[in-house]
């Protein structure tokens, strides 16, 4: 492998990696016209511009489809069991904090087995960046509902229509306090690109929902928002600090009323009465999330949240050096002679 | 040995029998809220210090505070102490200190026939009374008669003593224990500066507590020498004990000191993830509090997330460990199926409680061997190991971690409530003389296949931040030497197959299997685990009494030590008392065709050597 | 027992039960003191005004002291294993909806263990009650911290202090879409008891987090609210309808800036320019819901949310009458004979 | 028997052997796009209307749809078929089509000596031949010189065959599996007419890809009848199979359809608390698609809530079952001890696959015979039954139920994915003729006690919603009779030895061990669930051969039926086939003292006959 053609990045001095470098030598297996195909090559194009080196990123996660993500990575990967991604990862990360964590993981894998480990690596906010590839379908098991299905929907284990409400995967994130909410989409693979590097950037336990089309169980369940004549009247990206705009022509926002939103024409408002998106506010990014689920209104893509808050393995090493500061580093013959000792002499 | 001494009271002075004794066996039975556990601690530093061997057993109820009074509330606390080596808190108690009818109830039955009963007599009101489901005062309807009893107003003592230093009427009520501690140190001859002196230092932000207990303390002893209902008090002499330094220590305790020691003998940041679970907990508490040994304790989200975020920790590089108890255990189950399949050290520890399902939580059991051996999908081997006393937790969760990393395998180790709130004397060692356990990291992209083997059959362990050893693992059945997915049959077979060689190797790195007792006997006691105390006890007592018995306790119960099936094959006849329904039993007729007699105990408590005594002796009959 | 003195109540027409009569014969274990017992006393006392027969009612829990509930109540009860009440919970009411199930539970039982049962049910919408016994502390296991247990909290597991980020529950709650979030304390014994009866009126999920004191491991950790000097400038009760004043003599209220809330004193404002609670708005629910951790806010206390949508057990229910009303009541021997069936003849 | 007949052609006659046959295998196979599954099915259900009996075994890759024209994406369909009573999807095939060359690469090795072999040619080109890792074309290095080798242009001919009639060429070339079908049709005398019906019903929709699937099947028979390269087809004669209605069934389908048969013969409604797992997952899919069954189907978030789900029901009054496969087991391993401590009916189906961990997903294997029997925490006994033919997975859901039903307890029912996606003919039983399982529920307040026992030892059933019978259950050990929380040494001892007692108690409503083979044979092959076909069939073989051996297939694994020892000692070898490590030869040895040798096969495949047969030869040459 030839390194010369490599550039070198300003923050670690390490010579630049390729989008190739990251490419395991294992044939990627998923089916073909899969949406994780866009969701690797997104993965493996943006990784280089942080200036990681190939041994200090570590991709982690359960079982799925999306699942045999680390298999494709040419990074240190672990392939753990059905929903126990986020579990494994934050013990990587608390036990070895410089590491580049990251979890690919599914809607199933992440919100049906894997739900409480989710909210409780969200509450205590490791710095780990997950993407869950959210294609409201099991995919590896051939085709049962998911917790994102839709209510109605048919699927091998609903015949007659799923009578689940499913989740709001951003909305799970918010309720769990998540520090950095996003969600994007397999087809849109600058937004993707992007939105990894904002998670990459951030500093705590960072959260993409990832539409991802499964096109043998779930063919085109996203595509009112990805296809070309569908994506502009039916989806709104938000950006930090801009006026949420969206329509064919740019001719549609949302405005707030008290505090819920509202879709307005720009012919009857203009831009400055519509709501300007805020990633520090809890309370605009649970606005927004819920927005999804209201019919009628475009579905919201971007950062909803990205806020700072202390992350658990910056604290378990302070406390770590604190206590050695205090009694100094731990030596086991002063360990076992703790409390009451006693001598025996010879007798 | 009797000697008749002077003793010296307010008054003038009394003459009192000391008599000598080899052993002692003592418990403190109250209301969870009387202080009870607390009073048999300090007895036991106390006569630790004065160097007789000893071995505790507290008894908790299943409820944090029950309501003063009831039966299920009374907490216990029992010490045997010795001047010779022991290994059980003893059989019947000599002496019972009741602090209310519920605690006479609950625990009459076990004292021995002519034993001493301490009262507070202040607490046999009609309330109490009714509440211990009395109908008639015990103090009163002769029951009691076949027992030296001796009522003590202690309540009224100790108002008495503490008057006028500020105390509430509660807080004074509350020394009531540290009464009949004193009055028990006058008893068996202790001292009371040991306790003098933690008294100060516990409650020294508090010093008008400090000096009530103080002043209940002496109250307690100066009643002893004074009053003339005590005619006799007790010695028990120093116990012949390895020289060196001691302490006591819980198997709780034990096990947790020896994760540390292990992670500073492997050279490697250690890792707990844990989920609270009775009678675990003390493992994460303990834990929890050394972080000064770069130990990271990780309180997870439940059992699955505590073994998945260990496992994710040895990934990283950190030697890790889990711990639990039975329930807790079962959910681990498929996350060790991931250990094994990824062959990465990680020790899992079991300290089981009564089942099934919720079951007798405070209580110990030996339930849980099936469970680690054979409880998951698939062939899935790991070593298992069971520590057999308090202090030799110590020693197993070393030697647990030490196969782990030699074998680069999950490891088990089993230990019990019993041995885990138990505690007795531990010879400290010298960190110095302790083994080195640790492995290398792979380091060389050169020669790096992730499952590629050593002499040990273990895989070379890269850590994440290595350049140039990236590699994948997982749950998936993975390709010889190159650790990559491999569905083809052959594979599968041969990997199945490696990985029970593997366990079976383990046979190489731990010590044979050794026998205690008669050399030519042809009846032999076999145990695991926590009944090591009774079991050799009994065993002591079977070869006093001329009968050739042999005592063969086994520790390493996956793999068995490789000539275990030819010791065994010595005995005409096997004896194992286990608490269970005969686990050992099964697993040993199983792996030899070797057949035994079962003594099952499943009632929530250990073994007392008498019982074993008696099993023996009927089997030797048999013969 | 004499059932003379019974009054009948209008909905079932069956003889109206007394506090007594939900009392089982076996003694109260929990420690002297505790909040256990004033939600059991609660309890107890406001079931007999919703007219349900004894036979019809059951209680199921998870393990820890809270869990303990259901064998006080002199009903059905199934004390199940940490963590898993709300499973078993939901295949009772799946199988036998007519019965009204009460989940009582633990913060470690719920949110830890219990997490992911906790946040499924709730999206599912089973008509469950769900009462969980918040003590911020692992009471059975004698005093680990848990997931609502505050950050910097010593604790037996947490000697050196709590680093986790406890959960809000009423926030796990609606990220879940639970449609009945309320919080109430076990020291305010009229509203914990219409706060249950709130809940049992409910058709669907119904979360009360109460606030419970155990006064062996954490004692005092609610008094600020309950206690009657600190309580009325620390709390606020909001009801539907009705603007959110609060304080000592009722001088302060909360208005809403833009979508957040503000303490105002109401020398500055009049009570009508004060936020009006409304139990329909989800978005309101999650803004009082995260007021709790604002410091400075007082501890919002009532129903937050309380909405209609479809529940599971009903929709269970209405497939098997439509599988039903359009192919028959299910016989066995067409479907052996389903698909392609031959014959062979005697030969 | 061989006869020569004509057969028409567009042009003339032709003149080609029939050859009659006993028994054929033919296996298709192809890239998992090229719809191997569905040709295996249409050529079973036609051979299955034909009167043969018949036995399949599909095998699916891991993958959804691995890229095109790789090793790892083959998906094989395999069919076995006879004339007489057949126990296996067969040894190695008569006949193998490969659509593909990775498919021919796979398989290959499977087909016996002299068998035939029908190639796609036209898949024959460099790119496909790269990714099947051929260096050269194996249609022309020599390697099939040992087959008769077919070489077929069936894409060309599908091409030709559906030009003009508007379907893309996609589509058109989907329609190859057809052409293949439709000249296998030909080869082996099959009407085509229950295909063309099937494509009339499934494909009426669409009446264009209809009329394609159509003309390419009939395309491919008169291409045999046709071209002169094919001389010979064969015949398989129908079997003798018992009278009656039939029909071919899947283990997964016939395991679905034994529960709601249960539930109907409980008179109970029924309730699976489910969650996906492969190879299980077709069991919660068949019965979620017949609620008119009143039957209840939940998919819950994990295998945990689908078991405490199942529990939640059965304490409501549902016949209650969940399923999974290893993982998901050893998930719901701690819920399985509360079922036993709380003494309710469940039924758990277990559809094995490889293990450990994630292991070998789409595979079966026999491993968890041990943490279905000994897996849990504490002492936790239920009984555990296992299937052994596709069909029999019927019959064994409804004794699971009618056993967890009259004990009172939690079952396990063992399948394996070999079962579960093998199917066979099942002769189909009259609902009037099954036997009714019900048991009464508690309903008088005046006896009802929750932990009383019947003559089974058996504790009523009440449900809530029943007037004056309240009661509370749980996972804490529970006081006998009454069934309040009971932490009391003996009844500790007492409830664990009764729960032992009470699954003992099974075997008193279990049949006996049944015998198959030689009266006086002093030799032979033991086996449980899956094993069972192969190992029938090799035994038949070696009694044809004269050999004296016995077949004894135990599908009451715990409790073992009451003569099972004694019908083992009979013989003076035991051959154990296992799909595993030798599970069952461990239980014997820790029941009976019985040794037995082990016949392992670990490598995602059911055995095979021959490799039964050969290995039982050489064991008994050794006697
Ligand atoms: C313990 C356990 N339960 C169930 C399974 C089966 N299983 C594997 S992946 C999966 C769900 C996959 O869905 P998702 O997470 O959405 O991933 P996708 O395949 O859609 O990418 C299931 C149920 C398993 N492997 N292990
Ligand atoms: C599988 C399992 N893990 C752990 C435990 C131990 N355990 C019992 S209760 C409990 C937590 C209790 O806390 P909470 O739910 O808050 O109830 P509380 O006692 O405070 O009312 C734990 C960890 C258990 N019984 N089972
Ligand atoms: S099944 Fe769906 S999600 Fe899985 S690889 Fe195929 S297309 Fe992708
Ligand atoms: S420990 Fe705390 S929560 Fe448990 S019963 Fe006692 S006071 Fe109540
Ligand atoms: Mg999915
Ligand atoms: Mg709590």
């Amino acid at each position: 492998m030839s390194t010369e053609d490599k550039t070198m990045t300003k923050e670690t001095g390490a010579p630049q990696l390729t989008a190739k470098d990251l490419a395991s030598d294992q044939d990627v297996r998923w089916c073909p016209g899969c949406g994780d195909y866009s969701i690797l090559a997104q993965v493996q194009r943006s990784l280089p511009s942080l200036g990681y080196k190939k041994e200090d990123l570590a991709f982690v996660s359960g079982i799925g489809c999306s699942s045999r993500f680390p298999y494709y990575m040419n990074t240190y990967g672990f392939h753990g069991i059905h929903g126990r991604a986020l579990a494994i990862a934050s013990g990587l990360k608390a036990a070895h904090p410089n590491l580049s964590v990251w979890v690919a993981t599914g809607d199933g894998d992440c919100l049906s087995i894997g739900g409480n480990h989710f909210i409780h690596a969200a509450r205590k906010n490791f710095d780990l960046n997950v993407m869950m590839f959210d294609n409201q379908i099991y995919g590896l098991t051939k085709g049962q509902y998911s917790p994102t299905s839709l209510y109605g929907q048919k699927t091998k284990s609903t015949p007659l229509g799923s009578i689940d409400h499913p989740f709001n995967p951003l909305l799970v994130a918010l309720g769990a306090e998540a520090s950095f909410v996003a969600r994007s989409m397999d087809r849109d693979m600058k937004h993707l690109a992007s939105t990894v590097v904002r998670a990459a950037e951030h500093h705590g336990f960072s959260f993409i929902d990832i539409l991802q089309n499964c096109n043998i169980f779930n063919d085109g369940a996203f595509f009112l928002y990805t296809e070309k004549e569908t994506k502009p009247d039916n989806t709104v990206f938000i950006e930090h600090g801009k006026p949420l705009v969206f329509g064919k022509d740019n001719n549609k926002g949302i405005k707030l009323d008290g505090f819920r939103p509202k879709v307005v024409s720009l012919e009857d408002y203009s831009v400055n009465d519509l709501l300007v998106h805020d990633e520090k506010s809890k309370e605009l990014a649970f606005i927004l999330a819920h927005m999804t689920d209201m019919p009628g209104y475009p579905m919201p893509l971007g950062v909803f949240l990205d806020i700072e808050r202390p992350v658990l393995e910056d604290d378990m090493k302070k406390q770590i050096d604190k206590a050695i500061e205090k009694s100094g580093r731990g030596d086991l013959n002063s360990l076992f002679r703790e409390g009451n000792t006693w001598e025996i002499t010879g007798n | 040995m009797h000697t008749t001494i002077e003793t010296a009271d307010g008054k003038g002075k009394k003459l009192v029998d000391l008599i000598e004794l080899d052993e002692v066996t003592v418990r403190f039975a109250g209301d969870s809220g009387d202080g009870m556990q607390l009073t048999g601690s300090q007895f036991t530093s106390t006569t630790a210090l004065m160097g007789n061997d000893l071995s505790t057993l507290p008894d908790y109820p299943a409820e944090i505070r029950a309501p003063a009074g009831t039966l299920y509330g009374v907490s216990g606390f029992q010490l045997h102490f010795s001047n010779k080596d022991i290994h059980t808190p003893g059989d019947k108690p000599d002496m019972l200190v009741a602090m209310n009818p519920a605690a006479l109830k609950v625990n009459i039955k076990d004292v021995r026939e002519g034993g001493a009963i301490i009262v507070n007599t202040d607490a046999f009101d009609a309330k109490n009374l009714k509440l211990a489901k009395y109908a008639v005062s015990p103090l009163e309807d002769g029951s009691l008669r076949g027992y030296k009893l001796f009522e003590v107003p202690i309540t009224k003592m100790v108002t008495t003593a503490l008057e006028g230093i500020g105390l509430s009427m509660k807080e004074i009520t509350r020394s009531k224990n540290f009464f009949a501690l004193g009055l028990c140190y006058w008893m068996y001859n202790r001292p009371m500066e040991p306790t003098l002196a933690w008294i100060k230092e516990k409650f020294g932000k508090n010093p008008m507590i400090a000096e009530g207990n103080e002043r209940a303390l002496r109250a307690g002893y100066n009643y002893g020498d004074t009053t003339e209902i005590f005619t006799s008090r007790f010695e028990v002499k120093p116990a012949k004990l390895p020289a060196g330094t001691y302490r006591n220590v819980t198997g709780n305790e034990a096990t947790a000191i020896g994760i540390l020691a292990a992670c500073e003998l492997a050279k490697l940041p250690g890792f707990l993830g844990s989920y609270p679970i009775t009678p675990a907990s003390e493992i994460l508490h303990e834990l929890s509090s050394h972080k000064n040994f770069n130990f990271r304790t990780f309180q997870a989200e439940d059992e699955i997330a505590g073994i998945c975020s260990a496992i994710g920790a040895a990934f990283g590089g950190s030697l890790a460990f889990t711990n639990t108890s039975g329930p807790g255990m079962a959910l681990k189950q498929e996350a060790i199926g991931l250990a094994i399949m990824i062959e990465l050290p990680l020790v899992i520890v079991n300290v089981q409680r009564g089942g099934p399902s919720t079951g007798l939580p405070t209580k110990p059991e030996q339930s849980d061997l099936f469970q680690a051996i054979l409880g998951r999908n698939g062939e899935s081997p790991l070593p298992v190991i069971a520590a057999s006393s308090p202090a030799n937790c110590f020693w197993m969760a070393i030697e647990a971690a030490r196969i782990a990393l030699k074998h680069m395998t999950p490891v088990v180790l089993l230990t019990d409530g019993y041995l885990g709130n138990g505690s007795e004397p531990w010879l400290l060692p010298k960190a110095e003389n302790l083994p080195d356990i640790s492995i290398p990291f792979a380091t060389d992209p050169e020669t790096y296949k992730p499952y590629s083997r050593n002499e040990h059959l273990a895989r070379p362990w890269a850590v994440p931040g290595t350049p140039g050893l990236e590699h994948r693992i997982g749950g998936l059945e993975k390709k010889h030497i190159d650790g990559t997915v491999n569905y083809e049959p052959g594979n599968h077979q041969f990997m199945t197959d490696m990985r029970a060689a593997k366990v079976k190797k383990v046979q190489d790195s731990i010590p044979e299997q050794d026998i205690f007792g008669s050399e030519d006997a042809e009846f032999a006691l076999v145990g695991w685990g926590g009944t090591y105390g009774a079991i050799r006890a009994a065993t002591e007592r079977l070869l006093a009494a001329g009968k050739k018995v042999a005592h063969v306790h086994i520790k390493y119960l996956n793999p068995f030590p490789k000539n275990l099936e030819q010791v065994l094959r010595r005995y005409k006849k096997l004896l194992i008392p286990e608490n269970n329904l005969g686990q050992l039993a099964f697993l040993l007729r199983a792996n030899y065709m070797i057949d035994s007699e079962t003594l099952a105990k499943v009632q929530g408590l250990p073994f007392v050597p008498s019982e074993i005594e008696v099993a023996a002796l009927k089997s030797l009959e048999s013969m």
